[in-house]
């Protein structure tokens, strides 16, 4: 079975999540960015185990820890910029510390 | 006992430091001179007896809490531990201000525990760490207490110092571990067999990282600028523990470690090190003829005499190491003396410069007169002084070196006999300028506070009998090199002669 | 399947994790009971010691959750130098939560600064302390990859949790660089998987995969991707940008968690990555691996150190000196065998104890605002004068800078640089030593500057306040930076 | 060494060690009065022990007798040899007849000016110290006679330089004084590199300093490396000895005390070269380029120092140039040994050095009295110059003194300076070949001549009373040294001392008297000493009649231009280039010292600006950099994510590069 067409797709999301991840000011844009990165991973280990057929190999194990992982962290970080963005009233990534503190301090 | 002798001043001077400011001066002399005359006693029993320490220590990287004594180090010990006594002795008539008296003590006291650490060190490493024990209290010296004029050069002086230190010793460090891991020992003195049985590509590559490391430390030409800063600022026993010990680690490495124990490497580069230290010779001496500031000058007439040591060591002859040892001896007790004699002067009369009239050392105080044309008489290599043996044994070593292309060695035999001559004239000029006065009606300079009376110039109380001390150890030396010499010479024809 | 287990050999890992669920589990019974929540984490920390420290003593590793022969793998092996960090990760959370809850002992109330109450910051403390215990044991992608981010993903919510509105900015900080870490660290896995065919680390795999010239070119880019996820918990140039931010905004205990317990995570998954290329050193290809462990690892060490030179914040200072540290730390791992990850262990340790003593030192003496964020305009030269009005925490804080600077009496972290450096010689890396030499120097200056300071002439500091667990921290990890530089036997095994 | 030898050469050891002893001792008690006591009777002791030596040399030593023909034998000093591996210095001393008589002469002569400056620095509060010094000045003069080992004969060699230095810049209270001290320090010592390079050359190719194994070892291998050795040798001696170029530290030298000046140039250091030659003849013989270079340095200086002597305004000077030129006299001999190439010549011709030692013995008694005489004289008259000095020698001991010591220096027959010219001449036309014996031999002659000339000025302007020379206000711009220094010095001289040499106590007259009678009969006496220095007493009656002719001649000429004047104002405001030593001095600044200066002032402004300037530019870069990156690094979190994607894609990209090259290789 070839393998091309999962690596191809894998290489694609992962270069767009790159991008996605570094280019976005928005947080959550960015997060969105970090699962795509994710989603390319999750594609080679499925594939990769899919090829060699063998029940434990990591390939099947992964990605549920991977998705589970993922989803814990996407909760905390949602929990984190809810808490940005009501400290701050906003999420853009691109405020220093001082910029951020001085929204804050004009802020309700 | 040996590990006593060594850690007893140590754990005193931490006590002293971190506790001490509580004490009163008077019982803070009274306990660090305790300390090492307990010190000096535990050492010589040491001796007497033979005693060694040996027991494992950092397993993980095959390091040995090794010390002993060997004909090497035993008078370099002597030279630490005496050295140390009398700095704590001067403390009893000038204590530096800048701290609680007992800091200043305890730092003398770790800096000599930790230079008895590097020489009775029988383990390359644990030489490294006790090697590194020094700085910092010899950096509080510089930084706390030095110079009370000026602040600045107090911090330039002392960061200088510690960071041109580091960078040597680091690069030692390196050195080393790539020694200890080709060689698969890190003990000194397996070292000797191991080492010289390396491919002579190792050999070469280790003797340049300890060289270039060392180096520092001696200093050898071009490394030296730190030493002028260090030893200007420094308070009087600082200076003394800088020159009379610390310089002497340099060149007391150089020996046991490449010299010792990678011959042949150490042979291809030890050209380059005969040239700079022949033009370290050069170079000091005519800095001197025109240097203004006292202590300033004796640091740099320090780099050519620290450039003889060098030179012998780069010979590679048994003659050049001998004349290594007994040099460094030599420039310890010569340079202690003259710095208590110039230090103690800028001590009362707040600066020592060549640019203003002096008064007449020997009308005024013609005991301290005395000395110091004694001192000078010795840094010029006057025969029958101590410095003459190492100095004229460096010519000959270097002469008669079979290493360097052509007649290199020889050359730079001759430009360090040139260098005598500039010894000559520099020492003249002090003697011209400080000891009999350059104006025809010598006046005192006023003191610190600006007023003409009270100023003591004569020696009084405890650096009279330091200077008695040294003086009998320049003559001594000087008049019997046997009394060094007799003791090395077995180490070193082992080391010398695989 | 059946795989067998080792409970005993788990404690170090299980204790702080049951710890913080019964934190948890005791609050919702006896709310903001902060002695019992001190309590029961410093037992369940203390248990994990416990059972570690045999561990440390021992020359064997331990091996568990092992599946079945004939192609049984471990999950969990624990050798001497894994126990000695799992024993410096339990001593330095101990140390975080009696700062984080201890200071304010018999005045919770209102003032309590930490949001989400005593026991959340406990179970996080001890959550993330189970994940660094287990990460520097795992063998295999998955216990890693759960274990790495368990000492994560509770230290961003103590960040945004320990001030308020302060440190919002650098829990977000710490949060994007952290998530795209993850992505990072589980596309390596992912490539390596793909390499290799394995699902452990195990060095068959990797000799497996080196045959082959693809899967070999595979493998190196997954360890490279990894070593990109990795170099942001270990604060490594340019993967540091988080470290001065974050440490700034957080409370001084939480940042001192951060240069503990995150570090010892971040270096002990390392070390696994590491350890599994110690069947290949010998060949060439690998030269990709050295060049960027060791490249790194100069980088930061210059670059931390630079700019540590000029900081006048000391925790700014201290977070810049991490990122030298951190050069430090990964240096050894560039010789790519067993006793460069031991030296790497062992500095690391080295680092985490003085660093601990200092950032400890700067809470005693800036200590917490009212509002428990760190007070605002922390100084270097509020420390002025410190050895001399206050003996003990200048000459703690003094005996912990040298040891950062890796001079005596520092011994410790003079042995540090000696064990970390040796592997990279004997492995024939001597430039990458000698450009480090330039790093100890830098080094050198920073900590000597502050040092001066501390030596200095006395400015009249504040009265101190009375902090009781700092206090107690302090003793502890004085204690065990006299202990250890000493006898640095004891972490150099 | 057996207990047995040691006992037997005890007495060579006590004239090396009393004036030690009494160094020390004198020193140690400097302040006090007994330091004379020590010094003096110390000095005789050293005398009693030199004149021992030499009555006893027909003892054999050890295990063999002393050799009296030139030759050394060496014997442990009971210092323990050193064995330096690849270097043996065994310290040991000679004996012979030869050292034992010079010893005897430096001994004689130490004595007379320790006791003679007991009186004339007698308010001196530094009177102590100047004889202790005087005392290590002779201790380390008999060290380097009786040296049997180039080591030893080093240290002597550099400690007699020091103490020059000290004697010299006794009256430091005086700029003279102390220039001149730093002068002839510097000027020796620069010369002594040679010494110390001929040394080390030496030695290492015998790999001992022992004078024995090292001239067997080089007679057998002359070439380049012994040139060198015996060229740096020679060059040392050109300087200790005042020659040609080195000769202009002596004159100077003069600002020292009289006694000091006495010491210097009569016995010990300006003879030493002599001594050390005369030892070493045999690898001198090997070496022709060295003898070549002595030749020409003797043979100008001996011919320029008369020719100063002729026109010094001061007597002080005329007899400080008047030792150059002697001690060229000396050296003479010494350059024109005929070569030895073979392996089996042996020691050199005897004679040859027996006659440089003859002359070195006779002058150190002529120069001594002279020296001491005048400084008697000066005393009273606060001045050693020729116009006030004038007819000052009224008295009749003073007379005979000046007459003898005179005769003596102008090689009169009868009178010791004769004998010993004499042989120096007839040796030098005996050996004399090619062009290097000539030249010495003419520079001789001529030199007879002239040494008669100044010799009969000085004998005028001493003897015959002149115009009375009024006490001048302008002292200051005319004395040479003695008078400013006895005025500042605290108390010496600030009483008038008229009356007191009017009544000069008995010490002083005693040694003017003893040295008279020994530059008078020394020479008969030695004659009788054939042994002593192992050579027929030939006395070339050619050569006398010669010798004597030649002084009559200068003698009568210099009568015949004298008047009734000084000779030497007839140069009129010329003189002041014979007092100048015509220019030596500024040469030596111009050529040396200025060069050597502005080296040393530029290679400090490189010490500070070139090689310091690497460390502060690294200390500043380092603070411009940190400040630089730490305000570049910015507290955005997508500063941060972007860093760890670009470290990402250079990571990846350098690992990729650098895995496909090393992929791509075998």
């Amino acid at each position: 079975m070839s393998l091309l067409g999962p690596y191809v797709l894998a290489a694609v999301l992962v270069g767009t999540g790159l991008y996605g991840a570094l280019a976005r000011r928005n947080a959550v844009l960015m997060l969105i960015g970090v699962e795509l990165i994710l989603g390319g991973a999750l594609v080679l280990l499925v594939s990769t185990a899919a090829a060699s057929g063998d029940q434990w190999s990591g390939g099947t194990v992964l990605p549920l820890f991977i998705i589970t992982i993922a989803a814990a962290e996407v909760a905390l970080a949602l929990a984190v910029i809810l808490a940005a963005f009501r400290l701050r009233g906003s999420i853009d990534l691109t405020a220093s510390d001082r910029t951020a503190s001085e929204h804050a301090e004009a802020g309700p | 006992m040996l590990l006593a002798a060594v850690a007893v001043p140590v754990l005193a001077g931490l006590w002293l430091v971190a506790a001490g400011r509580g004490l009163s001066r008077r019982a803070a002399l009274d306990a660090a001179l305790l300390v090492a005359l307990a010190s000096a006693g535990l050492l010589a029993a040491a001796m007497w007896f033979g005693d060694s320490f040996d027991r494992a220590w950092i397993s993980a990287i095959g390091i040995r809490l090794s010390l002993g004594i060997d004909g090497i180090s035993a008078p370099l010990l002597v030279l630490t531990t005496v050295i140390g006594l009398l700095v704590v002795v001067l403390a009893r008539s000038h204590t530096p201000a800048g701290g609680a008296p007992a800091t200043y003590l305890g730092a003398v006291l770790i800096a000599t525990g930790g230079a008895l650490a590097t020489f009775a060190a029988r383990d390359a490493v644990v030489f490294f760490i006790a090697f590194e024990l020094v700085l910092i209290p010899v950096w509080l010296l510089i930084h706390r207490f030095g110079d009370p004029h000026d602040e600045n050069a107090r911090r330039d002086a002392g960061l200088r110092f510690v960071l041109f230190t580091v960078s040597g010793s680091v690069l030692m460090l390196v050195g080393i571990l790539a020694l200890v891991s080709a060689a698969g020992t890190s003990s000194l003195d397996e070292l000797v067999a191991a080492g010289a049985t390396l491919p002579l590509g190792t050999q070469t590559l280790v003797a340049v990282l300890l060289v270039a490391g060392l180096a520092v430390k001696v200093p050898v030409f071009p490394l030296h600028t730190w030493l002028p800063a260090a030893h200007t600022t420094a308070p009087t026993g600082g200076s003394v523990i800088l020159a009379a010990i610390l310089l002497k680690m340099g060149t007391y490495g150089l020996v046991r470690l490449p010299v010792a124990s990678v011959p042949d490497g150490f042979g291809r580069i030890a050209p380059v090190l005969a040239v700079l230290a022949a033009i370290g010779i050069v170079w000091g001496g005519l800095v001197c003829l025109v240097e203004v500031e006292a202590k300033r000058l004796i640091a740099y007439s320090s780099v050519a005499h620290m450039g003889f040591v060098t030179l012998a060591l780069a010979s590679g002859t048994e003659v050049g190491v001998q004349a290594a040892l007994i040099g460094n001896i030599a420039h310890g007790v010569v340079s202690a003396l003259l710095f208590v004699v110039i230090g103690g002067l800028k001590e009362r009369w707040g600066a020592v410069r060549f640019d203003r009239p002096l008064p007449a050392l020997r009308e005024h105080a013609p005991r301290l007169g005395f000395v110091l044309i004694l001192g000078l008489a010795a840094a010029l290599g006057l025969p029958g002084l101590a410095a003459f043996w190492g100095e004229f044994m460096a010519i000959y070593a270097a002469w008669t070196s079979p290493l360097g292309p052509g007649l290199l060695l020889k050359v730079c035999a001759a430009l360090a006999a040139l260098g005598a001559v500039l010894a000559a004239a520099y020492a003249l000029r002090v003697a011209r300028l400080l000891w009999v006065g350059e104006t025809d009606e010598p006046a005192i300079p006023t003191a610190a506070d600006g007023s003409r009376e009270g100023v003591q110039t004569e020696t009084l109380g405890s650096e009279r009998l330091v200077l008695t001390v040294l003086v009998l150890a320049v003559v001594a030396i000087g008049i019997a090199p046997h009394l060094v010499w007799s003791v090395t010479a077995e180490d070193v024809r082992v080391v010398m002669t695989r | 399947m059946r795989v067998t287990i080792d409970w005993l050999a788990l404690t170090p890992v299980l204790a702080p994790a049951l710890g913080a669920l019964l934190v948890l589990l005791v609050d919702a019974i006896l709310p903001r009971a902060r002695t019992v929540h001190v309590g029961v984490a410093l037992v369940a920390l203390g248990a994990g010691v416990a059972a570690a420290a045999p561990g440390a003593w021992s020359r064997e590793t331990v091996w568990t959750l092992c599946t079945e022969a004939p192609d049984g793998a471990c999950l969990y092996g624990a050798g001497p130098m894994s126990a000695v960090l799992q024993i410096a990760a339990l001593l330095a959370a101990a140390i975080v939560v009696l700062m984080l809850l201890g200071d304010r002992w018999g005045d919770s109330g209102p003032r309590d600064s930490l949001v989400g109450g005593p026991a959340v910051a406990a179970a996080l403390v001890l959550a993330a302390t189970a994940g660094a215990a287990g990460v520097v044991a795992a063998q295999d992608f998955g216990t890693w990859l759960v274990t790495l981010e368990l000492a994560t993903l509770p230290m961003i919510a103590l960040v945004a949790l320990s001030a308020g509105r302060r440190s919002i900015h650098g829990s977000l900080t710490l949060l994007v660089t952290s998530v795209l870490s993850f992505a990072l660290l589980a596309l390596g896995v992912a490539l390596w998987v793909v390499a290799s065919g394995a699902s452990t680390f195990a060095s068959a795999g990797v000799r497996d995969a080196w045959a082959s010239d693809h899967h070999r070119l595979v493998l190196v880019t997954a360890v490279l991707v990894i070593l990109a996820g990795l170099g942001f918990k270990l604060s490594l140039v340019p993967f540091h940008a988080w470290t001065p931010v974050t440490y700034a905004s957080a409370a001084t205990p939480v940042t001192l968690a951060l240069a503990t317990i995150s570090k010892i995570a971040g270096l002990g998954a390392l070390i696994v990555v590491v350890r599994a290329f110690s069947s290949v050193t010998q060949d060439r290809g690998l030269s990709a691996v050295v060049v960027a462990l060791g490249g790194l690892a100069l980088v930061s060490m210059l670059v931390g150190n630079l700019v540590a030179l000029r900081q006048t914040d000391p925790v700014r200072l201290l977070a810049w000196s991490a990122i030298g540290q951190a050069g430090w730390v990964v240096l050894p791992l560039a010789a790519l065998d067993a006793r460069g990850a031991d030296a790497a262990a062992g500095y690391l340790v080295a680092y985490v104890i003085a660093t601990a003593v200092a950032f400890v030192v700067v809470h005693r003496v800036h200590g917490p605002d009212a509002a428990g964020a760190p007070a605002r305009s922390r100084q270097l030269l509020h420390t002025g004068g410190l050895a001399r009005n206050h003996l003990w925490l200048g000459g703690l804080l003094i005996l912990a800078l040298v040891s950062l600077a890796g001079l005596p009496p520092g011994i410790i972290g003079l042995v540090a640089k000696i064990v970390a450096l040796q592997p990279v010689v004997a492995a024939g890396l001597w430039p990458f030593a000698v450009v480090a030499v330039v790093g100890a120097v830098l080094g050198v200056a920073v900590y000597l500057r502050w040092i001066a300071i501390v030596l200095g002439p006395g400015r009249s500091t504040q009265p101190l306040q009375r902090l009781v667990g700092s206090t107690a921290g302090l003793v502890l990890t004085g204690a065990a930076l006299v202990v250890t530089s000493v006898l640095p036997a004891l972490v150099f095994r | 060494m057996t207990e047995e030898s040691l006992v037997l050469h005890l007495p060579v050891l006590a004239t090396i060690a009393i004036p030690l002893v009494a160094a020390v001792l004198g020193l140690a008690a400097a302040r006090r009065s007994i330091v004379k006591d020590i010094t003096v009777i110390a000095g005789f002791l050293a005398l009693v022990s030199a004149g021992y030596r030499l009555w006893d040399s027909r003892t054999p030593i050890g295990s063999g007798p002393v050799p009296t023909d030139g030759t050394i034998r060496s014997v442990t000093s009971g210092i323990p040899a050193l064995d330096l591996g690849g270097l043996l210095i065994p310290f040991e001393i000679a004996v012979s007849t030869r050292t034992a008589l010079i010893s005897l002469v430096v001994a004689a002569v130490t004595l007379a000016v320790l006791a003679f400056a007991t009186w004339y620095l007698r308010d001196d509060d530094r009177l102590g110290v100047f004889l202790a010094t005087v005392s290590l000045f002779a201790a380390a003069m008999q060290l380097v006679v009786h040296s049997a080992d180039l080591l030893l004969t080093l240290i002597g060699w550099e400690v007699m330089g020091f103490c020059s230095y000290l004697l010299i810049g006794h009256w430091s209270r005086t700029p003279r004084a102390r220039r001149a001290a730093l002068k002839s320090f510097i000027v020796t010592r620069l010369a002594d590199v040679g010494f110390v390079l001929g040394v080390v050359v030496l030695a290492a190719g015998a790999r001992s300093t022992r004078y024995a194994d090292v001239i067997e070892f080089w007679q057998q291998r002359p070439g380049t490396a012994l040139t060198v050795a015996v060229t740096g040798l020679v060059i040392a001696v050109l300087g200790k000895s005042a020659q040609v170029p080195f000769q202009d530290w002596l004159a100077d030298a003069m600002a020292g005390p009289t006694p000091a000046s006495a010491l210097i140039h009569a016995a010990t250091m300006v003879a030493a070269g002599t001594v050390v030659l005369a030892q070493l003849a045999p690898l001198l013989a090997s070496a022709p380029w060295a003898m070549r270079l002595l030749a020409v340095s003797v043979a100008v200086t001996m011919v320029l120092g008369a020719v100063l002597a002729l026109g010094q305004s001061d007597l002080k000077a005329l007899l400080a140039w008047s030792t150059v030129s002697q001690v060229a006299v000396m050296l003479a001999p010494l350059a024109v040994f005929p070569v030895i190439t073979g392996v089996e010549s042996g020691a050199a011709a005897p004679t040859t050095t027996a006659a440089a030692l003859f002359h070195m013995y006779a002058h150190a008694l002529f120069k001594a009295l002279l020296f001491l005489t005048i400084g008697w004289l000066s005393l009273a008259l606060h001045s050693t110059l020729a116009s006030r000095l004038q007819g000052s020698a009224r008295r009749l001991l003073s007379r005979i003194a000046v007459v003898v010591g005179l005769a003596a220096l102008a090689g009169l027959p009868l009178v010791v300076g004769g004998w010993s010219k004499e042989l120096v001449i007839a040796t030098v036309a005996g050996e004399a070949v090619g062009l290097r014996g000539y030249l010495v031999l003419v520079a001789l002659l001529v030199t007879v001549i002239l040494t008669a000339m100044y010799a009969t000025r000085a004998a005028l302007v001493l003897l015959r009373r002149g115009p009375e020379v009024p006490a001048e206000p302008d002292d200051e711009l005319l004395s040479t040294g003695e008078l400013r220094a006895a005025r500042a010095t605290r108390s010496a001289l600030r009483i008038a001392h008229q009356a007191e040499v009017n009544a000069t106590p008995f010490t002083p007259r005693a040694v003017i008297v003893l040295l008279t009678l020994a530059t008078a009969f020394g020479g008969v006496l030695l004659l009788g000493f054939e042994r002593v220095l192992g050579v027929e007493s030939h006395v070339s009656g050619t050569w006398l009649l010669v010798t004597l002719a030649l002084a009559l001649l200068g003698g009568a000429l210099a009568w015949f231009l004298s008047g009734d004047g000084d000779l030497a104002l007839r140069l009129g405001p010329r003189q002041a280039l014979w007092d100048k030593g015509f220019g030596a001095d500024r040469a030596y600044l111009a050529a040396v010292v200025t060069p050597v200066l502005a080296l040393a002032r530029a290679v400090t402004k490189v010490d500070d600006r070139v090689v310091d300037a690497p460390v502060r530019a690294a200390a500043a870069a380092s603070v411009r950099w940190s400040d630089k990156v730490g305000s570049a690094h910015t507290s955005r979190p997508l500063t941060a994510v972007s860093m760890v994607g670009a470290g990402l894609v250079v990571l990846v990209a350098i690992g990729l590069v650098l895995a496909l090259v090393a992929g791509g290789s075998p």
